[in-house]
């Protein structure tokens, strides 16, 4: 079977826009804290989500808002939580890294790695009372060192849960190179757990889409789990008004105050060696530049990726586009009311 | 009536409940053989023998009952919870009100607390003052048969996460298999009264927040928990002699806990000594001081506790724990202050 | 006397410390960038990134300080100590009885606590009571810069394990990382008198134990701990407005206490309201009514405190955290009762 | 270079010998709770600890006695620390699971999987303080899913630690069979980490030297972390007394108090099928048998193994074995001496 790109495109797209008014709202001060953004991995919510049926079950880490969503949630009541306001999804009272839907069975939560643990509960439940229905784990790369969630991938294969690991690699946690505290290969890893285990362009929404399709059938029919390794770029960063792309974007402004006490660190009777002090330094001013580059690259772009498919036919195009500007307005609108 | 030793009751509330109920499920380390009774009634789909990850599979009790099951989830010794204690203090504990309400994990979480058996410090904590400061869990610590079974009863029907914490000393499977292990050269100072006695026909709910007044006295107050209870009974055998009344209460549940009980008896006796098996400072004792403080008692107050790291020695073990020495001695200093 | 941020004066401690003593490294996710500076004078081998795994580097700090090493652990929040709950639980904590006070710990767990930027219920905690549970760490809150200098060298310093806690709002680092983030539309109610203040010419250590007077007064005594302690003073103004002649007292070290100074304040007002961004129940506010009640004296007592998780909304979070407001009821209230 | 046999041989048997020992005074009710024994995994620790040096570390687990006093702890400490006397190596206080000695660097834990983090801990100082020395860190194929093990081991390689991760394989944890919840094959799980790894019979001292000595002279000279597995057997189960090896030794004796209420949840009207009930009673039946079974092959006790390589010089052996009969009977008595 062929994945209907018309239809991943239109979520893919929904979810951008959405995001990019949760971006201008956080942005004027109507959602608070480190907003995490799912710009960057649409293609790989897209083509796991929509292939998600009645009684699957998401647990979610700190970037929910595309895989809820896609899975359905109203996002008036989204962008009304992110708000806080009463008539949010969860009252107000969970926020951005809180996102809980009981009907749709999706959960979040802000610590890494705990939706390992999560994913499993879900598929254990899944087991008894509802065969042939699955769970998704999603975590960043960072999170897999996580002890919890490594785990839940020993448990998943002892229980044999119908349960995918999606792991959404960007290289990056905050402002780390995954690759600088990471030992081995992740698909290698989960291997040795006894997973399945499938690595695949996270910006290639079709690509997703075959191969969490075919896990997906496998955990369905009772063949046990696999961890997914998808990558991706955050075209953001960690997340909104992150300081590494602060640095990285405007290194002239945001890197001024912050040379002073730098160089006198440098000079400091003291401390390292000049070649470790050297080396920081260029670590410090190389980090922030690169993560922006990795991060921004217009080929990673999922959404990008996908247009440049669908371009030929441009008045399809650029009717769904203005179909859900539309209804993205009208959202941002709804949740502006009193 | 019947007679029942602790054990018994738990395993036949578990029983029931488990043939009456579909979705409950029980899991956890050596589970299998641990339970064997339950094990052979319900088979290798029900009770379910764990890897050594309790924080994957805390963390996926959790889940699981979000999702429609009832997990009973074991963790042998309430110490090892160190390891999955993310499980409780940012998930189980924050769901309800994350989700604003909406959602709720009704699970339970069976483990042993408690010393006397010279298992040293790291496998003898009680603990169940320190989980009660996380807003959002219900720790209930029952002393004899019938308020075993009576409270494990109302546990499988909550609509949350219950932390239920079962004495070694008043189980003979524990009492046998950390103490005795076949051996007739050792002995244990066993609280008798709370591992048999008569329990109803019909197991009946015991609502969550209601403490037993185990002995009536109008000189001092006693408020304990678990084995502290039958310490403190035998205690006030000895104090009688001295000439002093003593009223004894059963917290049976630390959190919630019976505000209104605890406030009556103590202005009553004017007087309140607390004997509490876990750490003294930032626990219940304090909380039982404030509770009275807040509600204007003015009261002679003292408190006999674990006041530091549990020593391997039986003898040092004897010293640290409360005791009936100890209890009589705090009392009569109470008695002696006023 | 010079003028530092509470950042600056962390960084300056560590810095000359770090280059006297050798032993000293620092650890944690992310420390590299967070800790520029003090990366660039100390090169990669001293200011080391780790990967998202607190139990195991958490852990691996106790057996680096018994081998002669003196970490500094860096954990960004104290709600991620959930997943490393052992290592303090059963390790740090245990050592130095367990081998018979042979062996000790020295290393320092830096981590940030406190609400009051919009962070909601998993990322805001504070637990300091709830860690000064366990007996054998040492758990310093300090809530000016010349506190947080003098207690982090005494840290430095100490032979056990220190856990040191900075609330957020006290530092511009996390105030900017969580809460502006390059935005100007977001407002916080900051603790200015605790961000910057005078420090002395030469660090000096300051005794843990040791709490401060802020303020004397003879109708009430305020005892509270970071951000609650500017909270309180502030609330001292508007109570003086009303007649109401406040004592507050700083503990700066919620384990161990300056029970002498607790005592004799309260003593001499025969009033004390216990102000605590910590959970209400089983903490610090209860454990401040024993120490009271043990020592005999007669007082009126009220707290307020963090009740139940703290939600996402800003305003639902003001109000759930101790506030000016609650303070000023709440000492009202206690003034009237007697 | 070969190893010297009798060298090896003189350890184990002197190991043996000793536990023997700690076996009497348990059974004569001198040692409390449940004594791990590390009978059967002496050709491990003796091909391991034969081979470390001044500065080298250990990080042990709940079967410590055997390389601590290969490593070269006076044994009547060690005895009298089991008997919980202020003599003893920890004063009476840490008692058979938490043996420490500082000056041999050597820590222990009850908590399963800490010695994964304990061993990093000590890799690191030896890193910075110690170059050319190395961590050992002892566990069995069950800690193999503890969170804090796993990420000790990718904290290990993202380091380069100089440390030997030692998996003492017996295939059970408790009454468990690890292969039932356990996913993939342990090395290639290490192998995922980016360990070296290395597999050997542990009941052969000459092989685990080999393969021990191989990584560790790796390991010194900076070449990273290996993960060495060794399989094993434990002569005696879990710990002294332990009911599995109690029923599988005696079906009869034991079994028959067992009967009634195995049977009777046989036949309870509600629970699983009986395809189900008759594989639990099965399951519960041949457990016992095959523990007892498989951990007393005589050609898997490491004792047997390497006495039959030297049997032919019987002089020698009988000279060397009663020369440690005669040490072993003096540290008993000396023990007992107050
Ligand atoms: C247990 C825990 N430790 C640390 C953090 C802080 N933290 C939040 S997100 C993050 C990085 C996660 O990286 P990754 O898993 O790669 O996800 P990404 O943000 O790159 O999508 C960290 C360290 C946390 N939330 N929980
Ligand atoms: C975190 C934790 N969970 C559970 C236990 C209880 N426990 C003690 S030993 C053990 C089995 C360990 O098995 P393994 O690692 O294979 O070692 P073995 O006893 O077989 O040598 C368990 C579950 C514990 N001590 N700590
Ligand atoms: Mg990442
Ligand atoms: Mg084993």
């Amino acid at each position: 079977m062929e994945p209907d790109l018309w239809y991943l495109y239109r979520h893919m797209f929904r979810s951008r826009l959405f995001e990019q008014v949760v971006q201008v709202f956080w942005e004027q001060g109507l959602i608070s804290f480190d907003m995490h953004m799912g710009y960057g991995e649409e293609a790989i919510a897209a083509g796991i989500v929509c292939q998600m049926v009645d009684g699957d079950a998401m647990a979610l880490d700190h970037r929910g808002t595309p895989p809820l969503l896609m899975r359905g949630i109203e996002p008036t009541l989204i962008l009304r939580e992110l708000m806080g306001r009463p008539d949010g999804l969860c009252g107000g009272l969970g926020g951005h890294m809180h996102l809980y839907s009981r009907e749709h069975l999706c959960a979040s939560s802000g610590i890494v790695g705990s939706s390992g643990p999560a994913g499993a509960g879900f598929a254990l439940a899944a087991q008894y009372l509802r065969p042939g229905t699955l769970a998704i784990a999603f975590f960043g790369e960072g999170a897999i060192n996580q002890g919890m969630l490594l785990e839940s991938m020993n448990l998943a294969v002892a229980w044999q849960l119908p349960l995918l690991f999606v792991c959404k690699d960007d290289k990056w946690s905050i402002s780390t190179r995954s690759a600088s505290v990471t030992g081995g290969e992740l698909v290698e890893r989960a291997r040795g757990f006894g997973l399945h285990t499938v690595e695949v362009d996270g910006a290639d929404v079709e690509a997703v889409w075959h191969s969490a399709g075919e896990a997906m059938k496998r955990t369905r029919d009772g063949g046990g789990p696999t961890f997914l390794h998808a990558h991706c770029v955050h075209l953001e960063g960690h997340h909104l008004g992150f300081f590494l792309f602060r640095v990285g974007r405007d290194q002239i402004k945001e890197m001024i105050p912050l040379l002073g006490p730098l160089l006198r660190s440098a000079t400091r009777r003291k401390g390292g060696s000049s070649r470790e002090r050297i080396r920081s330094l260029t670590d410090i001013a190389t980090r922030p530049r690169d993560a922006v580059k990795e991060q921004t690259q217009k080929e990673k772009d999922p959404l990008y990726r996908t247009r440049q498919k669908l371009i030929s036919d441009r008045d399809r195009l650029e009717a769904l586009e203005a179909e859900i500007n539309v209804e993205i307005q009208d959202v941002m609108e709804v949740a502006l009311e009193d | 009536m019947r007679t029942m030793s602790f054990d018994e009751t738990i395993e036949d509330v578990l029983a029931q409940t488990m043939a009456d109920d579909p979705r409950i499920i029980l899991f956890g380390e050596d589970v299998q053989l641990f339970q064997a009774n339950l094990y052979t009634q319900f088979g290798g789909r029900r009770i379910r023998d764990t890897p050594i990850s309790e924080g994957a599979f805390l963390g996926a009790a959790i889940t699981a009952a979000m999702a429609g099951m009832r997990p009973v989830v074991e963790v042998s010794l309430v110490d090892f919870l160190g390891v999955a204690m993310d499980a409780l203090l940012n998930q189980a504990s924050k769901l309800e009100t994350f989700s604003g309400g909406k959602w709720k994990a009704p699970f339970v979480l069976r483990t042993t607390c408690g010393g006397g058996l010279g298992g040293g410090g790291q496998h003898q904590q009680s603990l169940w003052g320190w989980l009660s400061h996380i807003p959002g869990l219900t720790v209930v610590v029952p002393s004899t048969p019938a308020d075993a079974g009576g409270l494990l009863f109302s546990a499988l029907q909550h609509d949350g996460p219950v932390i239920y914490m079962t004495h070694k000393l008043f189980t003979d499977f524990w009492v046998e298999n950390l103490g005795y292990l076949g051996r007739k050269t050792v002995d244990f100072d066993l609280p008798l009264a709370g591992m048999r006695g008569t329990v109803p026909e019909k197991w009946e709910p015991i609502p969550f927040g209601q403490a037993a007044i185990k002995r009536s006295g109008v000189d001092l107050t006693i408020i304990s928990v678990g084995v502290g209870v039958h310490r403190t009974l035998e205690a006030a055998v000895m104090l009688e002699e001295e000439g002093i009344d003593t009223c004894v209460i059963d917290l049976r549940t630390v959190s919630p806990m019976d505000t209104a009980a605890i406030c009556e008896a103590v202005s009553s006796t004017g007087r309140l000594l607390v004997v509490d098996e876990d750490y003294q400072g930032f626990g219940l004792s304090g909380e039982l001081a404030a509770i009275i403080l807040e509600a204007g008692i003015n009261a002679n107050y003292g408190r006999v506790c674990t006041e530091k790291t549990i020593p391997y020695s039986r003898e040092l073990e004897a010293q640290t724990l409360p005791n009936k020495e100890r209890i009589v001695e705090g009392a009569i200093e109470l008695m002696d202050r006023s």
